[in-house]
């Protein structure tokens, strides 16, 4: 019994051990980068440090992650079910080109203006990306390339249709082009999260909140996500049981691509109120990284939402200090890395552990197993 | 039983103090084994037992961590396949080690391939020429240029065969070879056995049925739990005081009481056709199952059985018939209705179709019945319900296992049987489908689903039993059928009929009674 | 990766005419030339089959088309890799870097070093530390980006006509042509005649100013099939991609073959983007990769894992690609080509019974048709979607029979590991 | 890391002054050759002028506005006074940081939607009136009646550029036929950094039967240039921002005929300067033909001399006020 107790510390031991050891790992590899150009690894960290422990930079952090956290999401819920879904960056842009251009045409109470304008940016999300979903059913074709091919699509279409003549205005003595600004009716105002800080974080943070919670309650707790992950780790085994492998891919794909509509939401509604040409892109990529680092869990990929936003934020206090800011990214893939080589090291240890143990067992129940066959030789 | 030391001469393999641990068992301890050439020398013990992780020793696939391999007098150390074979030894897993989507050709040098083009080139002429040979000297032909993915598993065993021959094996090893062959095939094999033998080749030969060892072994290793427990010798050991060595319990048979058949019909086929691609896989398949019945299926493997399990199941759509469950016409539902209305499906490969290796038992529970009490309540996961189920399950049919939380990929082949059948049997079905209930099952795991089946049939269940096993299929069915081709060619009476005429009926040689 | 479905062979069985593989590729091949080139009269659009468009194409082509091939060989090998766009990104910047300094062809072995290098670190994560290959994959991409732009901070910010963010121009690599090859042909192309200006103008387009490196990638794509289904070596690479427990319980040594082959995948990757800054432009620019390492991997799948179909992949989409670059008129055109496609596919999914299949293409047949007749240019933007619609439309067109490496994507753990 | 080479006050006996200028560059930084380094240009001439202390931060790609927010207010808050932001993307941002810290000078180029905001100078250029004339020059220049306009991305300002390339063209000819071709769709940057594509465009363009082709696609222009090279004889390029002539490949330079300049060193020159000098300017601060803001080079002069005449003529009335180019293709 108490050695069962003494198993399940070792197994949390364990289980804490591979993170540590993983940002142990990335530490030390950047500050190798970072001292192989002269700069100071200590010094460069600690200014990162201290630089996000600033009210403001804290909810800047908070607010990247948030539009993160989306983006990671979408991606994870198709790995669930091995559907690689990189078309998340493509998907989050044409819905939020849409969703501005309807949330800026329409007048209406605030709670139906935000919602139809959310509810347009899930569904375009997830039409679009239901057409990956479509051409794989039907006609077997990787979600790989589809997705990889529709990314490229959307940036031609939006182009397309962000036109003074189509969905866009042009503002006088403006460079810049942009859907019509959404009325305030429209707008989600931000929330004071951080004590005194002039910015404020994302009013939308509740509804990534509300999304996590969902994606792990949908994927863990019912039948729908029991019958997902079944296909994603033995598909034919979910076959047999019952499950429509087709039907599931295109929901799941479509999910997927509604939860990506969601991503560019934050920025939406929150900041700039229009869809531009210097709306933010490549987020869906970011959030492929995201969703790897955080094992493709809610948690695990708040974490690795909020360490990118971290990251990416103190960018710019590196550039000030004038320490190569691409070292943030050079970090952030050590990172994905480190995170799953020391989960494998820490798999790899706890076999030989249970391996040492059973031998120990062995020698000490060994005279009692042997003399049974001995009986049986006469 | 007879004393080590009657053999003379060299041994080719001399196995000494094998110990092999894997985390959480030790798969051999302190094990020892004496093959002389030019013998057949057969290896038993139940599942779990520790035959293959002696043979994978012994093919250098691993490292023992005790004990010594000594190959002719000489002591070695195997740090790889490459070094057996080197010394002469080949091995045929348990499992078949092929690559689908190479050609049998590609599959056979691999590893071992004839140059050109001064050795920078693959020589797939000089190879077939090699393989043709080989197949001539042993009566094992194969073409060398399909794809091993069109191959029935009889073709697969010999193109196993044949790889180990062309690297020139000099002690041959055999794990369970005959499980999935029907008694012909056996019959072939085993002739290929004795030509190799006459040629001082040394054969291990790895087997669960005890006739068949008794047959063709000159001597007999008996393992159990890991360890050498006796050697025996063919000529006077009898199947019971075989099966006593491995686990000290009766050798069961599979014999049905008096017949339970109803008049009930539970599934009926009617004229189904399933055509791909042109092929007819099954051709007007009619065939009726009552409650209380067994309906055996005998075919040789590859020739519609899975494909008429699978139209039943929804997994395939048919192409023309219909299929009536319990007076309902079925033939258009999903899998999941299907299963719902009370079909139950042992799968023949457990690994594939009937198992999430990577997921915990009690997740295992769910499968297949995702949307019944008490795995699920409405839209959700009903975990202490399932649970809660998973530990009957574990109790009544004895699985063998820590907890139900452990992931099914660490239970034991027979353990994992069980704990599908009992699933399979939960929410008590109207019709079970069993494909190999048995298959690379050890004894008494065999005898406690034998029991099982026969319990259910008498509580009113319809089973269709699809099995490679004659002596099962007769034990255990009230009727017997043969599948030929995608047709159902004969009705043969179990009471009757013998292995070897259901054989030939399965082969289509001649027509059984 | 990916979950694979049930999936609708066409011309598996039932070959037409009877024909060998080849010879139906050939007469494919054939027909297909012949409708652009009717096409091309009607609309009197000739830059669907002149010189400058099959010459541009072919510059397109080739940097995704090694990537793709990289691709192949780690696949083959059963190791995913979606960080060839890193690793191309590597290899363009190790051109640029050294082939200013020592010229084109020391830039494009520093593009193959350094493509190897990111190989190497998606081999030992992938197979030494068994980590999952997207996962590894998706780090390399960002790696290879960040480690680039670090590099380039360093390495290039004072260099003459070069900066953080781009190298200065190199020599560049001479594009020889078959002589007098160009005045022969240039005559006939110009007539404009049905069939034999457009054949005039394809061989003119594939023979003159072709650069030594698209040499070179050809010669790779046929070294590939030879090395990897005519040798042992490559047997024992493929099978270790199939089944390599198999292949272990055989001798095989599965991990070194899967190092040879993912190290050759990156110096493929990193020889793309060499091509990208020595050839294609004659400087490294950030940026400059534009997700074509992506591009490769589609054009790998469709090519279904086989350096032929590679080949067609990444030539359709060039082709395609230049056409959009360079001549919006042919491009309103392809409209036309479409129809025809899709006439012709309707037609053979009658034949052969496939009536789903047929409705659906007759009516974007149509679609396409009406599309052409109502407009007589694409919006700009619009254009610019040409290669990678092409791209899906063929996929969802032609056979779904594809058929990746069994093992691919697996993790490989010896026995009793 | 762009600072890292430039962020120390000067030393010796170069002038110093006390006044910290900021700068934020748009997406390339310096070392794009091109519109960035324009800038990083008439920055460096300040500091050797006035030893004025430099921090410059660069953007990276498809961020968001907090971020181009957070840069400028990193600057302001480090006492930087100026900040100059480089391109129109900093609008927004701009436009918010300027309320937190009213007394710090801004300034945006290529943008005035922030005329109303005090502390904001917009420095524009009319970009269409430069491109007119390049345009006009383009079609005296063209054999076949037939030239190319190939713009690195499609955004509003580059369509300036189109735009006034057009009408002067065709008021030089008026059945000329202007080919336009834009090697990227925005949010994909990359037309700016593609000069293989911009050498395929420009192929096509000739094959087509263009002679005369203007790159306004920063270093995509190095392409269109090759193009133009191996088409040989009576085949022209006109590059675009700085003057080509001087900084292209010696092997091409021959064949750019002539630069339209937008002189974004200028602009932030005399932006510097002026908060040096302490009076600051202020406002929409608009570079055009007047101010030699923008402008047609002349230093390929054997083959722009034959062009001026007319050029010069259409630059007046421009100024003048005669004639109207619309900034609208
Ligand atoms: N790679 C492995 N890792 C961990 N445990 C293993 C491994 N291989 C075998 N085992 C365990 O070692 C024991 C012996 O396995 P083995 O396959 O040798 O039994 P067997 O006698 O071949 O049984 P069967 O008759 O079913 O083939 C079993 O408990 C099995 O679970
Ligand atoms: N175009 C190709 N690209 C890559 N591999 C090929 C190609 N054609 C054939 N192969 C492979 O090369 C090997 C030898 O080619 P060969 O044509 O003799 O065999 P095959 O099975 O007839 O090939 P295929 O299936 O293409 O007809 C085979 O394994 C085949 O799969
Ligand atoms: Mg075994
Ligand atoms: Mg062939």
């Amino acid at each position: 019994m108490n050695k069962l107790n003494a198993d399940t510390a070792r197994r949390i031991g364990l289980s804490v051990a591979a993170p540590v050891l993983a940002v142990a790992l990335s530490v030390v590899i950047t500050s190798i980068v970072l001292a192989s150009a002269g700069n100071d690894p200590v010094e460069t960290f600690t200014q990162m440090i201290e630089y996000a422990q600033e009210p403001r930079t804290t909810t800047l952090i908070i607010n990247a992650a948030v539009t993160y956290y989306f983006a990671a999401l979408a991606v994870a819920f198709g790995f669930r079910m091995n559907l690689f879904n990189i078309g998340v960056d493509g998907q989050y842009r044409l819905a939020a080109l849409l969703a501005a251009a309807v949330g800026g045409a329409v007048e209406l109470p605030k709670v139906l203006h935000v919602g139809l304008i959310l509810l347009v940016a899930v569904i375009v999300g997830g039409l679009w990306a239901a057409v990956a979903g479509l051409l794989k059913v039907y006609r077997g074709i990787s979600e790989v390339i589809t997705t990889i091919m529709l990314n490229s699509i959307t940036t031609a279409l939006i182009a397309y249709l962000l036109t003074a003549d189509k969905l866009a205005v042009q503002v006088e003595g403006s460079n810049n082009i942009g859907t019509p600004e959404i009325p305030a009716s429209g707008r989600v105002g931000g929330i004071d999260l951080v004590p005194d800080s002039k910015l404020q974080v994302y009013g939308l943070i509740v509804l990534a909140a509300i999304v996590g919670f969902l994606y792990w309650f949908v994927i863990e707790r019912s039948r729908f996500g029991f019958d997902l992950r079944a296909t994603g780790r033995n598909e034919e085994a979910a076959v047999a049981s019952g499950v429509n492998v087709k039907r599931m891919v295109l929901i799941s794909m479509a999910i997927s691509g509604g939860i990506a509509g969601l991503v560019g939401m934050p920025q939406l509604l929150g900041a700039s109120y229009t869809y531009s040409l210097d709306f933010p892109a490549g987020i869906g990529f970011t959030g492929i990284a995201i969703a790897l680092l955080g094992r493709n869990t809610a948690i695990g990929v708040a974490i690795g939402a909020l360490l990118f936003g971290f990251l990416d934020t103190s960018s710019q206090i590196l550039d000030l200090e004038g320490v190569p800011k691409e070292i943030v990214l050079i970090t952030q893939g050590v990172i994905v890395l480190s995170v799953v080589i020391a989960y494998e090291l820490v798999r790899r240890y706890r076999i030989v552990a249970q391996q040492r143990e059973v031998g120990r067992q062995l020698s000490s129940a060994a005279g009692s197993e042997d003399s049974k066959p001995q009986g049986a030789q006469a | 039983m007879k004393p080590e030391s009657e053999s003379a001469g060299v041994p080719a393999v001399e196995l000494k103090g094998i110990t092999k641990r894997f985390p959480g068992v030790v798969a051999n301890r302190d094990v020892n084994l004496r093959v002389m050439p030019g013998t057949v020398h057969a290896v038993v013990g139940e599942n779990g037992a520790g035959k293959s992780t002696l043979m994978k020793t012994l093919y250098g696939m691993h490292k023992p961590d005790e004990g010594t391999i000594t190959l002719n007098g000489e002591q070695v150390v195997l740090h790889n396949p490459s070094d057996a074979i080197a010394r002469g030894v080949g091995m045929v897993h348990q499992h078949f080690m092929l690559a689908d989507n190479l050609t049998v050709l590609e599959n056979i040098v691999l590893g071992a391939e004839p140059k050109r083009w001064g050795g920078f080139g693959l020589n797939r002429a000089a190879a077939r020429t090699r393989i043709r040979e080989i197949g001539k000297q042993y009566g094992l032909e194969v073409d060398p240029d399909v794809l091993v993915e069109n191959l029935g598993v009889g073709d697969r065993q010999r193109v196993e065969i044949i790889k180990v021959l062309y690297r020139g094996a000099r002690v041959l090893v055999l794990d369970e070879p005959t499980a999935v062959l029907v008694p012909q095939e056996v019959d072939a094999l085993f002739e290929a056995l004795q030509v190799l033998k006459a040629q001082g080749l040394s054969i291990i030969f790895i087997s669960h049925k005890l006739d068949e060892v008794r047959s063709v072994a000159d001597d007999i290793t008996v393992i159990r739990r890991g360890t050498t427990v006796a050697t025996a010798d063919p000529k006077t050991v009898s199947s019971r005081q075989l099966a006593e060595l491995m686990v000290g319990s009766e050798l069961p048979s599979p014999q049905t009481s008096e017949s339970t058949v109803t008049d009930r019909p539970v599934l009926e086929m009617k004229h189904v056709e399933l055509v791909k691609d042109g092929r007819h896989l099954l051709r007007d398949v009619t065939l009726t199952i009552h409650a209380g019945e067994v309906l055996g299926l005998a075919g040789v493997e590859g020739n519609g059985q899975a494909e008429l399990v699978e139209s039943i199941m929804g997994m395939r759509t048919v192409d023309g018939g219909t299929i009536t469950l319990a007076a309902e016409n079925i033939t258009t539902w999903t899998t999941r209705r299907r299963r719902e209305a009370g079909i139950g499906y042992i799968p023949e490969d457990r690994h594939r179709h009937g198992l999430i290796l990577d997921a915990p038992l009690w997740e295992n529970r769910v499968l297949g019945h995702q949307t019944r009490h008490p795995n699920t309540s409405g839209p959700l996961v009903n975990r202490a319900g399932a649970r809660a189920d998973t530990e009957r399950i574990v109790g009544e049919y004895d699985v063998r296992t820590p907890s139900i939380d452990v992931l099914a990929s660490s239970l034991s082949g027979g353990n994992q049987q069980k704990l599908i059948v009992g699933r399979e049997m939960s929410g008590n079905p109207k019709l079970l489908i069993a494909a190999h209930p048995t298959r690379g099952v050890d004894v008494g795991a065999q005898a406690a689903i034998w029991d099982l089946l026969r319990n259910a049939r008498a509580e009113g269940l319809a089973v269709l039993l699809i099995s490679a096993d004659l002596d099962e299929l007769i034990g255990l069915s009230d009727s017997l059928t043969v599948i030929l081709r995608g047709e159902l060619v004969a009705q043969v009476d179990p009471s009757t009929v013998t292995p070897e005429q259901l054989g030939s009926a399965m082969t289509g040689a001649g027509e059984a009674a | 990766m990916s979950t694979t479905l049930e999936e609708t062979p066409l011309e598996k069985k039932a070959p037409l005419l009877g024909l060998s593989k080849p010879w139906r590729m050939a007469l494919y091949a054939f027909a297909g030339l012949v409708v652009l080139s009717l096409i091309r009269v009607i609309t009197g659009a000739n830059d669907l089959t002149s010189a400058g468009t099959v010459n541009a194409a072919v510059m397109l082509a080739v940097p995704i088309g090694l990537a793709g091939l990289g691709g192949l060989w780690s696949e083959r090998a059963g190791v995913v890799n979606i960080g060839l766009e890193g690793m191309m990104i590597l290899g363009s910047f190790g051109a640029g870097w050294i082939g200013w300094q020592h010229g084109a062809w020391a830039g494009v072995l520093m593009a193959i070093a350094f493509g190897v290098i990111g190989g190497l670190v998606h081999a030992v994560a992938t197979v030494t530390f068994g980590v999952d290959h997207v996962v590894s994959g998706v780090a390399i991409n960002i790696l290879g980006l960040g480690a680039t732009q670090y590099l380039a901070g360093e390495l290039l910010a004072d260099s003459p006509g070069g900066g953080e963010t781009q190298s200065p121009p190199n020599s560049g690599l001479p594009k020889p042509s078959i002589p007098g090859l160009s005045g022969l042909l240039e005559p006939l192309e110009s007539k404009h005649w049905f069939l034999l200006s457009d054949i005039a103008g394809i061989l003119r387009g594939l023979f003159t100013n072709v650069s030594l490196l698209t040499i070179v990638a050809i010669l790779l794509v046929v070294l590939t099939y030879v090395l990897l289904w005519q040798t042992p070596f490559g047997l024992r690479l493929r099978s270790v991609g199939e089944d390599p427990h198999a292949a272990e319980s055989l001798g095989v040594k599965v991990r070194l073959y899967k190092y040879y082959a993912v190290a050759v995948s990156g110096g493929l990757a990193g020889l793309a983007g060499g091509f990208l800054a020595i050839v294609a432009s004659n400087l490294y620019r950030e940026g400059q990769t534009g997700g074509r390492g992506y591009i490769g991997l589609a054009a790998m799948i469709f090519g279904n894992w086989r350096p032929g179909g590679l080949m067609m992949g990444a030539g359709l989409f060039g082709y395609t690609d230049a056409m959009q670059l360079r001549n919006a008129v042919a491009v309103h055109a392809l409209l036309l080509v479409v129809f025809a496609l899709l006439l012709g596919l309707t037609v053979l999914n009658l034949y052969r019974r496939r009536w789903i299949s047929a409705g659906v293409g007759l009516v974007f047949a149509v679609l396409s048709l009406i599309w052409y007749l109502n407009t007589d240019e694409l919006p700009g933007p619009i254009t610019t979607m040409t290669p990678y619609v092409t791209t899906l439309l063929v996929l969802s067109l032609a056979a779904q029979s594809l058929r990746m490496p069994k093992a691919s994507g697996q993790v490989y753990r010896p026995e009793g590991k | 890391g762009g600072g890292s080479d430039s962020d120390t006050v000067d030393s010796g006996d170069s002038p110093t002054s006390d006044i910290k200028v900021g700068l934020a560059y748009d997406v390339g930084g310096r070392g794009d050759q091109s519109f960035n380094d324009s800038a990083a240009a008439g920055l460096d001439k300040a500091k050797d002028e006035f030893g004025v202390e430099i921090k410059e931060l660069e953007a990276s790609n498809g961020e968001t506005d907090a971020a181009r927010e957070e840069r400028l207010r990193l600057l302001a808050d480090g006492g930087f006074n100026p900040v100059i932001g480089v391109g129109f993307a900093y609008a927004t941002s701009m436009g918010k940081v300027a309320e937190e810290f009213p007394d710090t000078q801004f300034a945006i180029i290529d943008d005035e939607t922030l005329a109303e905001t005090p502390n904001v100078t917009s420095l524009v250029f009319a970009e269409e009136q430069g491109s007119y004339l390049v345009g006009a020059i383009a079609a005296e220049a063209s054999k076949t009646g037939n030239v190319g306009y190939v713009g690195g991305v499609n955004t509003p300002l580059l369509q300036k550029f189109e735009a006034g390339f057009k009408q002067g063209a065709e008021a030089v000819n008026k059945d000329i036929e202007v080919q336009v071709k834009y090697l990227s769709q925005p949010p994909d940057f990359s037309g700016f950094a593609a000069p293989d594509k911009g050498e395929t465009t420009a192929q096509g363009m000739i094959d087509a039967g263009a002679d005369v082709i203007y790159a306004a696609a920063g270093g995509s222009g190095g392409g269109v240039f090759k193009a133009i090279k191996a088409a040989g004889a009576d085949h022209w390029a006109i590059g675009v921002d700085s003057d080509q002539y001087l900084t292209a490949e010696a092997d091409v330079k021959d064949i750019i005929l002539t630069s339209m300049l937008k002189r974004v060193d200028t602009a932030v020159y005399d932006f510097v300067k002026s908060s040096v000098d302490g009076e600051v300017l202020t406002g929409v601060q608009r570079f055009d033909l007047s101010d030699e803001g923008v402008a047609y080079s002349l230093s390929n002069e054997a083959a722009i001399e034959p062009f001026t005449a007319k050029a010069d003529e259409l630059k007046e009335q421009i100024i003048g006020g005669e004639i109207k180019v619309s900034d609208k293709p």
